[in-house]
């Protein structure tokens, strides 16, 4: 059974895939976590860096989170605001 | 006042958001994009947030440093291109007395820092860019990146 | 900028004296006037100088901040009256990173509270004063004190 | 021989002098430490503070330092401002 999830990319990640979300079918139970390897090829080229985290719906999660259909994921890189 | 906006910051704005009249001191902080003077001048920044989660993670940020220091906190962040010497961010605190005042003005701004999903790409006056969000390659080496 | 003053403070104007393209962060401090909540109420305090040692002891205190933190800084200060909520005081200290100019800010504001030759006069809502000066009568007392 | 030297009063000491500064009639000699001996009855009679210390022609001295003609002595009460 499949599901699909939209990702939200940002700075370099955003760039690579050249847009600021992309969708992406995976099977169901798929963990938060494993999102980055179907993620297309630009974007993994770039690399996931250390210290990377993720949000689901908005608000912080764990890389082992259960995906569901329709779910918002965001790959948070390190952050540089200020 | 928890504010991400592209305009340019009004610190006499955040002041006045958190003025109380039992609180004798208000400390701020306003960040500005530096001129780096060594050997590559920044033209400007350029800010890009997670804006949902940002403003989530300002406003409990705020609500923290609230709970620690008896404190009122407002915080703004631009976001889109900053030119130099223009302020990026701006935080106020008041509280009863300034010792209170500072430390939850420096608790705001250093939990901003690291963790507020805000990323800054520097616009060199060369004209190269750079994101800062970890990735390792600068920009115009990608295309020789391996997919 | 060194500034005694009897206008409303202008915080935005500080922050402008302190402005250098390779300083990053710019904290601030403003003081204003509490209610005090308690058993009295405050309707103004009222500030005197001894102004040609207040301006010279403000400068110096500017200075020492500076050669510190490597910080810009300057120093306002009211006197005269000043309303419940309103700012009596402003330092602004700007400097290459945060760390600096909260430490720059933080010595200037404890320096001028313990050595600026300036005093205050609580005025309470229910009509009676005191000098904050270390002389032990207050004013409704004065008449029965031994000369 | 006598000198004259201006005392420059603040806060309560000013209210209790009705004046914020007094010439005072001294032996040369005396020290700036010795001026409250001579300030008016209403001025002693509010008392000097412990923590008090004295500006010298606009500039902090000691209480030891010696008087000359013309000079201006400030009675510096513990400060308030902020």
């Amino acid at each position: 059974e499949e599901i699909t999830v939209t990702v939200r990319l940002f700075a370099s990640l955003r760039e690579a895939a050249g847009a600021d979300r992309v969708d992406v079918s995976l099977p169901a139970g798929t963990p938060v976590g494993a999102v980055w390897g179907h993620l297309p090829d630009p974007v993994r080229g770039v690399g996931l860096p250390d210290g990377a985290r993720y949000a689901l719906n908005h608000e912080w999660t764990l890389p082992g989170a259960t995906l569901r259909d329709g779910d918002e994921v965001a790959v948070v890189l390190p952050v540089s605001g200020g | 006042m928890i504010l991400l906006t592209p305009d340019p910051l009004d610190a006499a704005a955040l002041v006045a958001a958190v003025a109380d009249p039992d609180h004798g001191g208000t400390a701020t902080f306003i960040g500005t994009t530096r001129r780096e003077g060594g050997a590559r001048e920044v033209a400007e920044l350029r800010y890009e947030a997670y804006e949902e989660l940002a403003e989530a993670e300002l406003a409990a940020i705020a609500a923290e440093a609230e709970a620690r220091y008896g404190a009122r906190v407002a915080v703004a962040h631009r976001v889109g291109a900053v030119a130099v010497g223009e302020p990026s961010v701006a935080v106020a605190a008041s509280a009863g007395h300034r010792r209170e005042a500072f430390a939850a003005c420096r608790y705001a701004i250093d939990a901003l820092k690291a963790r507020a999903p805000i990323w800054k790409q520097t616009a060199y006056a060369d004209g190269e860019t750079g994101w800062i969000d970890g990735c390792a390659a600068p920009r115009p080496a990608a295309a020789g990146r391996p997919a």
